[in-house]
């Protein structure tokens, strides 16, 4: 656990946590990313990373396609919920695929998508630095 | 005299959806547009609000935000049709007043 | 029939402009009248002209501002939230000491006057909001 | 109940309804009027005329006595939606005293506002010629 | 670790409230703000949902979003603490990391 | 201790830059420093100096030119947010070819970079929006 010294300061590494409770298109926004950094898809969130999105008739541009980037910036924990998704009548079949190499595993493909219950994703919130909802 | 009550919000985000329901009496029409469109999917305690009106209003989806939304026809629950702008255009002409559920 | 259109949100962050654009063209393709698009709320904000999009997203503004030279709508801007926000035109900033006005081509500023006579006047009204 | 063509046009007054399900302050608004105007309360618009609403403290403008003066404007038709006001732990006694002065009984002051069953709303509203929401 | 939860959209309206509690852990803190505050007032299916914790978690609701809204401190359903902007700051401060359940 | 402030939504329709506002003062009071405020979203609407508000209503966008005077506050927009918005400093215009600027006094343009700075270099971090 850590405690407000050393997780506070330019030099520690600290972990944040971006929570994503709304679906896309209705409220748009951009990601950035830099220390140690996961995302949380909850509630309506879970449709942020939907496949299959085509917002060609709406005149939009489709953002979904940026998550498969992510890996690319190091960004390799999104913590699904699981519940949220059952609400929704959905399941991980209907997510994107997002992957990353694991530098450590001699560059392996790896599922960044990780499905997690709802418990689970209190703790992942509880072990944060800081939490910033779009 | 009916009405076209319009929903644009997820109904597991915003209260609007059901309150929609709650006052679209036998006979509106309910277009879902925007967020409102994922009432439409299957499997969801908004598929069971719509099946307890029993068939009494008329349920519609706007293509554009369907496919925006990844979401294809045959995730639509039966009974709800999928209109393009156009048909939007018409449903808003072919009803007395049109409400704006926001 | 005349179409009264009522945009209540701003640009990029919510869907409802972008939808209220999409139906105002749809209406214009059947062959209806489109009588007024009152932009009311947090949608005046649509109504500047020094928003500056990326290249490959659409320009909501200037989408506005080329479909109402194309068919000579008549877009209002609600004065009142207009001014709480920050939206003039030149007459406007010039009233309250303001250097610069934002108002974008093809828009206007007017009352809530106009709201009712949309009402009034139109077949059907359609709002577009959060 | 109305046809297209006799409530549409410059010489035939409207019906215009003005929905409020929103609470005040997280959402403001103005209101405009003329021709037969009524306003609904209903979901959290109902928070709209509680009494005892005291701004002071969030530093801004306390709209609610605006609704007191609506009777000089000839709006003498709140309808209050019983059901929104229950699920909410209020009760008539909760919300403002609104009256007018009714011209064709002697100027006798009235309520403003009129407690409905949410079926009731529907027919208010299936009754309109143009609704608005805010 | 103990998080402060804010919510500052109504129960009645929107989900944040019933998603805050549902991933609030027992010892976390939730301040009610703006219409968050409406969670507070007694006798709603939004106050169940706070008795059903049991006690679990440290309430707060801001006076100055109560007045503002004019909800009296006996409409304020017991165990709910009133603090003013000052104890807000305080909350952050006392609490690891502040989440916004916008 | 040094707090962090995320402004995600613009003036009026919406109550969170006025909680922010009363939060940044509070913890100026309690002695504690304000790393930086950071505009987002609709946010950087927040941001414009053309707005009048009636007399009898607060100036949420002088509000915030006041304290950040007093406290040498660092009020930040975020310009990808404020491009497509429409809310430019005279450098941003000028690139953009546009007329006019509007960004208010005590607010500077900068990149999302100062948000993760916000997060990193303060010891809490609160947020408030829509």
């Amino acid at each position: 656990m850590n405690t407000q010294e050393d997780s506070s300061g330019a030099n520690g590494q600290k972990r944040f946590l971006y929570v994503n409770r709304r679906a896309p298109y209705g409220t748009i926004y951009a990601l950035a990313f830099d220390q140690d950094v996961s995302l949380a898809f909850l509630d309506d969130g879970v449709y942020q990373i939907v496949k299959g999105q085509d917002t060609e008739g709406i005149g939009m541009k489709n953002f979904s396609p940026t998550y498969r980037a992510l890996g690319d910036f190091e960004v390799t924990k999104l913590f699904v919920e699981r519940e949220s998704l059952e609400e929704r009548g959905l399941s991980s079949d209907d997510l994107l695929d997002i992957t990353y190499e694991d530098e450590d595993d001699d560059w392996a493909e790896k599922p960044s998508i990780r499905i997690v219950s709802r418990s689970q994703m209190t703790e992942v919130m509880a072990a944060q630095d800081v939490i910033l909802s779009f | 005299m009916s009405i076209l009550h319009t929903v644009n919000k997820s109904p597991f985000e915003k209260s609007t959806f059901r309150s929609c329901l709650d006052h679209a009496k036998s006979g509106d029409a309910v277009l879902l547009i925007e967020d409102g469109v994922y009432a439409a999917t299957k499997g969801t305690a908004a598929a069971k609000l719509i099946a307890a009106r029993n068939g009494d209003l008329a349920l519609y989806a706007l293509a554009a935000d369907l496919a925006a939304r990844g979401i294809s026809e045959t995730s639509v629950i039966e009974g709800v049709s999928v209109v393009d702008y156009g048909g939007f255009v018409d449903l808003v002409a072919g009803h007395d007043v049109s409400q704006a559920w926001l | 029939m005349k179409f009264g259109i009522v945009v209540n949100e701003g640009p990029y962050t919510h869907q409802a402009s972008d939808s209220a654009y999409q139906f105002t063209r749809a209406a214009l393709e059947k062959g209806h009248e489109i009588y007024r698009v009152f932009f009311y709320h947090d949608g005046v904000n649509n109504g500047t002209r020094l928003s500056v999009p990326p290249q490959d997203e659409r320009n909501i503004q200037s989408n506005w501002t080329e479909l109402a030279k194309q068919h000579k709508l008549d877009l209002v801007v609600c004065v009142a939230a207009a001014q709480r926000r920050g939206i003039l035109d030149e007459s406007e900033a010039k009233r309250a000491g303001k250097n610069a006005d934002n108002i974008a081509p093809g828009f206007r500023i007017s009352g809530l006057g106009q709201l009712i006579e949309t009402g009034i006047e139109s077949d059907r009204v359609v709002a577009f909001g959060d």
